[in-house]
């Protein structure tokens, strides 16, 4: 595997962990301005659909107005209320925000440009951003405030039933490069790694093998995020912003930052395994700038849709929402996996895998759409309406004419 | 959780697991209960088991004022209980007093109080839709929608009477002063932004799957409980009973236009939803018949008015189909220049009445979209 | 002293130190937390031993999901409450019988012979191997593992819900 | 709350009830809700209709109240299904009239009915079982008015405080210019009108006496209560010679309780029993205190007063001793007053 050594590119021999130290550094750097861009960028994109402007009077069109909410919030005094569980109140914000830039390390720009090329990629993420749950339910518990307290349960019981399918899912897809991989006796080592996924999709992206996985995946990817229509641990109307409620200052600023930047991370990881990430139109021996371009574009294509669906869909209730999780997505996970499985190990071509996956899509769809409508069944047109006429009534007819 | 509510009873093994019922206070201060009311919700995990509401923190002693102001010297008060329907509530008052004391307003007056009073409709129900939005998760976009809207017969209402919110512009036996020339020229071009808005909001709101699976079969209230809570208006409608007091018990110009009143199939919060916005059409439709019939010239005000009004002793319980629900003034007179008694009904306080019956037994997500579709105006509850 | 040895040592004081957490917090939710740093120092002690696999799916499984369900039953329910097990009356017998046991294993310990390999050149166990075992070989026990579970899954079920006295 | 006889703040030409009856010129018309009403109701509740503005009004006896509003809901031919307003009116010397406004959904006619109470510590049994309607507005009616509704579920306030008990929307309880000021807080109105007197104030010189007044009526009921001898006039209206003769009299007790002291002193000096001494000591001087008017003329001065260094050691240890008993003694009035006082103001 190819991996930078920023000591041969800087033409001076470093030893490994200052190397390490200078890609840490490149991280946060590159994660703040993303979380302060995506913050302007969701602001101005919501504006445009609900009819107004939003930010234009710090800097030009508004573009420094999130740097100067966080040099707002860097000034701000952080509070701890005084019944607060200390050490658990003040931790928790590094629990939620560690992980999620630890997200960073196997995510493959380009062909060349990753962090550390780690064999068990996919996985890996997966592993680390259960962390992140543990310090939501830490900020939940140890502010001591009921709404505090509702919001983690929530984000905790949603999080663990939509990481689920989200594993499956990708399970799916590791089976099919597995089997790319094994084909002429070689070892499925690389399958979990996120840059061996990309590669093998030069020509075909496997979001046409996988729709469903896809669907599935950014479901999840969603849900992990508490975005709308999931937002309900941070639901204003109801728990009044959730786990971080009693949180002010810097301290409450990680979390937003963590929630920005797992937005980002998650979203370029399904655009790597599903749309074919820096690999799929040009493949490999375009320059380098043109592989980040593309990761940019897919991944900024698939936010833009985020965004839009935070505007546009309202929240799911908590049990319709742990309902969906369990009883819809789980169920279509599993068969997706037996699906592939079984495919591929009867040798199947892996267009049978692509319409199957589809079909499955389909059924999905036809499933959410056809309950809507029999919930909404004379929804739109359910009112009966009288001709505004002072009814006749006989004076002793108890029924009374109607 | 340092003081756990309930006492530790002596151990017993199995009930040691139950999850632990416990307080959640919303209000007053909370971005959803609209306004200073305070709700104790007793919750069991997400399950509502009861729900204890606290009001009275608006309270202003608004009838025993009334008891030492003279007839004309209360009207401001009115404005000031239903802050979203100040015209509906203006024209309450007025009526009151003009039937006791045998006054007639001009049929021109008439026009333009209806006018006025239906666009108020429309403009509280435009601000329920907002609000609603924000409850149910629309983050913002039916809220700036609905205000889009409601800014501009805002603007046409501050043209009319000066001011945005608290109008004042009624007066005993007519308006106060003439309405602007192009009054109805204006209105009409309204009535069609109106219109479009009403179809964007439709739009959005109506057939997004969440959002029925959220309202759908969510705080049902059957007629027969509607009624025994003294519920009225649109709730009421949406628990199926056609009870509209614009026809039932038919007061000013109403039986002069064709329009149809709409009754809800279930009588739970999406039914609200559609009623209201029904209303909102058929609101756009009477004021289009008003404005086409409305006489070109005439006087607003009627002659003879005494400076000081004296209404003969009597009594009167004088009310009209406010977008809320029926508003009623209870005006007791004695002969003497200050009412004796004036008790206002005011609809929200009773539909608010019913919030307990809806909330117990659904979830937390649920109360809180049963308050919004209830739509209550603080200011009105408490008087 | 190569550097695995110093990371080594530096998890092994970590797992020591969060796991004295979990048995001497006063307030039982500190305890629970350090129940998760202890079970993440034990995914890095599988990362020295370069069976990532191992380690992220402990991550996964414990991290995760086990330790959030314990930590829903400590919030929601009244267990809290209960008085503190570390001051009970029959606190010697206790003492008396984890020192037993404290020595049980140190003589196991010290008993057994290890494996002297040098962990530097361990290589790699490639997973696919882990993958063939554990369906060829290890079929029977992962399948008896399985219906257990599922048991177990269908067992909670029935405790959770409200008997139709409570309805 | 008793009405108390305050003055009124202007004297009506001629009593309500009598304004109200001439008032009831239209009786309803024929065949309308109020014959409706006479045929469903049992012949034992009188109804007496009158038309007013908008409804026809009802008043029915109160005992038979909530038996009218419980035909009036049940009865085929009425159905009045909604009420949808109860209210009260205080109609001062009359007492209050409670009203009940009703609407009937399926028959679409409404009604007002009405009924009597009494203004002292009015009382009706409720209706939130017919409508739970009833259950807040008799709440809110309680509060404003006073008024008991026996079988009520949860009679707290519900606008007001929950330990404001003063009914605000009575005519007795005056717009003061201190609610219209409305900085001054509710505790400040309800201690300078407790209870018990109704609080009409002219100005404020004129209350002053109006607090002697009851000062004195409260010190008669003490005086009554512990039996003392026949009431004593307050010092102005004394004439001079009784002035003298009571003057007289305080001196000769003061030189009473002087002997006993001594007695006591030299039955102490000689180990005799202080106890017989002591307890008959206290009697006299509470006696003597309430007998002498507070604005008294100037206490005659001790015959004999030693200065104090020349008294003997041990004289000066019994002086020191009794002067100890009397402030003793003085503190334990002083509780029983603020004890007595604190009950009466509460």
């Amino acid at each position: 595997m190819p991996e930078i050594v920023l000591s041969e590119f800087a033409g001076l021999s470093l030893p490994d962990w200052i190397d390490a130290l200078i890609r840490i550094v490149f991280i946060v750097a590159l994660m703040t301005v993303n979380a302060l861009a995506l913050i302007y960028l969701e602001r101005k994109i919501l504006a445009r659909f609900q009819q107004r402007v939003g930010p234009t009077r710090t800097g030009p069109f508004g573009m420094l107005q999130s740097a100067a909410d966080a040099l707002k919030l860097l000034t701000k005094e952080d509070v701890r209320p005084t019944s607060a569980d200390r050490w658990v109140f003040e931790l928790a914000p590094y629990f939620a925000f560690v992980p999620v830039f630890l997200v960073f390390i196997p995510i493959p720009w380009t062909e060349t440009w990753i962090v550390r090329d780690l064999e068990l990629g996919f996985l890996y993420v997966f592993g680390v951003l259960g962390l992140n749950l543990v310090g939501v339910v830490m900020a939940g518990w140890g502010s001591d405030n009921k709404y505090a307290l509702l919001g983690a349960v929530r984000a905790a019981a949603q999080a663990i039933s939509y990481e689920l399918p989200m594993l499956l899912v990708s399970v799916g897809v590791i089976l099919i490069v597995a089997a790319r991989l094994t084909v002429d006796g070689g070892s499925a080592f690389g399958a979990v790694n996120l840059n061996v996924i990309a590669l093998e999709q030069t020509t075909t992206p496997f979001i046409l093998l996988q729709p469903l996985g896809f669907a599935i995946f950014m479901i999840g990817a969603l849900a992990e995020l508490h975005r709308p229509p999931f937002d309900m641990p941070i639901a204003e109307s109801e728990v009044v912003g959730g786990y971080f409620v009693e949180y002010s200052g810097i301290r409450w600023s990680f979390f937003f930052l963590a929630e920005y930047t797992a937005l980002l991370l998650l979203v370029v990881i399904g655009s790597t395994v599903f749309l074919g990430g820096w690999n799929f139109p040009f493949g490999e021996d375009v320059g380098l700038g043109l592989q980040v371009l593309l990761t940019i574009a897919k991944t900024s294509a698939v936010i833009f849709i985020l965004f839009w669906s935070r505007a546009v869909l309202p929240r799911l209730r908590i049990d319709q929402l742990m309902a969906f999780s369990w009883k819809v997505l789980l169920p279509f996970s599993i068969v997706q996996v037996l699906a592939n499985a079984i495919i591929l190990a009867y040798g199947g071509g892996e267009w049978i895998i692509g319409i199957t996956s589809l079909a499955l899509l389909l059924l999905l769809i036809g499933l959410v759409y056809g309950r809507a409508r029999t919930l909404s069944r004379g929804a739109g047109r359910s009112l009966n309406k009288q001709p505004a006429r002072p009814r006749l009534i006989t004076a002793h007819d108890p029924a009374g004419g109607d | 959780m340092t003081q756990a509510q309930v006492t530790v009873e002596p151990v017993v093994v199995e009930e040691e697991f139950d999850t632990v019922d416990m307080n959640i206070n919303m209000g007053p201060q909370h971005p959803s209960t609209h306004g200073v009311f305070r709700m104790v919700l007793t919750v069991d995990g997400e399950q509502v088991k009861d729900v204890t509401s606290y009001i009275g923190y608006m309270h202003r002693g608004g009838e025993k004022l009334t008891e030492n102001l003279d007839y004309r010297g209360a009207l401001g008060y009115q404005d000031r209980t239903d802050y979203l329907a100040a015209f509906n509530n203006e024209w309450v008052y007025c009526n009151a007093i003009e039937r006791l004391a045998g006054i007639e307003a001009p049929e021109r007056a008439e026009y333009v109080r209806l006018i006025l009073a239906e666009l108020n409709r429309i403009l509280s129900h435009f601000m329920f839709m907002g609000a609603f939005g924000t409850d149910v998760g629309f983050f913002g976009t039916a809220f700036t929608w609905a205000f889009k809207e409601r800014e501009r017969i805002q603007d046409f209402f501050e043209a009319v009477s000066g001011d945005r919110l608290m109008y004042n512009y009624f007066r005993v036996g007519g308006l106060a002063w003439e309405p602007y020339p192009t009054f109805v020229e204006d209105a009409r071009w309204l009535l069609r932004q109106v219109e479009a808005g009403i179809a964007d909001i439709d739009e959005l709101m109506t057939n997004n799957e969440i959002m029925i699976s959220r309202c759908r079969d969510v705080g049902r209230m059957s007629a027969e409980d509607a009624i025994s809570y003294g519920v009225t208006g649109p709730l009421l409608r949406a628990a199926g009973v056609p009870l509209d007091l614009r026809v039932d018990e038919p007061y000013s110009i109403y039986d002069r236009f064709d329009w149809e009143v709409p009754t809800g199939l279930r009588g739970d919060v999406y039914d609200r939803y559609l009623v209201r916005l029904e209303e909102m059409r058929q609101s756009v439709r009477i004021v289009a018949q008003a404005l086409d019939q409305m006489p070109a010239s005439g006087p607003i005000m009627a002659e003879g008015l005494p400076k000081v009004l004296k209404p003969p002793p009597g009594e009167i319980y004088m009310r009209q189909e406010n977008p809320r629900g029926e508003y009623g003034i209870y005006m007791v007179s004695d002969g003497s220049d200050k009412p004796w008694r004036m008790k206002v009904r005011s609809p929200s306080f009773h539909n608010l009445s019913s919030l307990r019956h809806q909330v117990r037994g659904s979830y937390i997500a649920d109360a809180v979209i049963i308050l919004g579709s209830v739509d209550i105006v603080l200011c009105e509850v408490d008087r | 002293m190569s550097a695995t040895e110093i990371v080594f040592y530096c998890i092994a004081f970590f797992m020591i130190a969060s796991g004295l957490g979990v048995v001497l917090a006063r307030n039982i939710v500190h305890s629970a937390l350090a129940l998760i740093l202890a079970l993440g120092a034990v995914a890095g002690v599988y990362v020295i031993l370069t069976v990532e696999f191992l380690a992220l799916t402990q991550l996964v499984v414990y991290g995760a999901a086990v330790i959030m369900l314990v930590l829903f039953a400590l919030m929601l329910t009244r267990a809290r409450e209960r008085p503190q097990a570390l001051f009970g009356k029959n606190r010697p017998i206790a003492f008396v019988i984890a020192a037993g046991l404290l020595t049980a294993f140190i003589a196991g310990i010290v008993a057994s012979e290890w494996a002297t390999t040098n962990p530097d050149d361990i290589e790699p166990l490639p997973f696919q191997e882990i993958g063939d075992v554990l369906f060829s070989a290890w079929a029977v026990p992962f399948e008896v593992i399985s219906v257990v579970l599922v048991i177990a899954m269908a067992g909670a079920i029935l405790l959770s819900q409200p008997d139709q006295g409570e309805q | 709350m008793t009405s108390g006889t305050e003055p009124q703040a202007k004297a009506p030409p001629k009593s309500k009830r009598a304004e109200k009856a001439e008032r009831i010129k239209e009786p309803p018309p024929p065949g309308g809700i109020a014959d409706i009403y006479r045929a469903a109701l049992p012949a034992s509740i009188p109804v007496e209709a009158e038309q007013t503005k908008w409804d026809v009004a009802l008043t029915v006896p109160a005992p038979q109240l909530r038996e009218a509003l419980r035909v009036s809901r049940e009865h085929p031919t009425l159905q009045m299904d909604l009420l949808r307003n109860q209210t009260a009116v205080d109609w001062t010397d009359q007492g209050l009239e409670v009203v009940y406004h009703l609407y009937s959904t399926a028959l679409r006619h409404a009604v007002t009915i009405k009924a009597w109470v009494p203004s002292e510590n009015p009382s009706l049994p409720t209706v939130s079982d017919l409508w739970r309607m009833a259950d807040w507005a008799e709440r809110e009616c309680r509060e404003m008015f006073g008024i008991e509704f026996e079988g009520h579920p949860d009679p707290r306030n519900l606008l007001l405080d929950e330990d404001f008990d003063l009914p605000v929307l009575r005519k007795s309880h005056p717009l003061a210019p201190i609610e219209v000021k409305q900085g001054v807080d509710v505790e400040y109105f309800a201690k300078e009108h407790p209870r018990e007197t109704p609080p009409v104030r002219k100005d404020d010189a004129e209350g002053d006496d109006e607090r002697a007044q009851r000062i004195a009526a409260a010190k008669k009921q003490a005086a009554a209560a512990a039996g003392a001898p026949a009431e004593t006039k307050p010092a102005q209206e004394l004439t001079p010679e009784e002035l003298a003769e009571k003057k007289a009299a305080q001196v000769e007790r003061v030189k009473k309780a002087r002997a006993l002291a001594a007695a006591a002193r030299a039955a102490k000096a000689g180990g005799g029993a202080p106890a017989a001494a002591k307890t008959e000591t206290p009697a006299a001087p509470i006696e003597a205190k309430p007998a002498a008017p507070p604005p008294a003329p100037a206490t005659p001065a001790p015959p004999e007063k030693k200065a104090a260094t020349d008294l003997s050691p041990e004289e000066l240890a019994q002086k020191k001793a009794a002067q100890a008993e009397r402030v003793k003694r003085a503190r334990e009035l002083a509780a029983k007053a603020r004890a007595e006082k604190a009950k009466r103001g509460g």
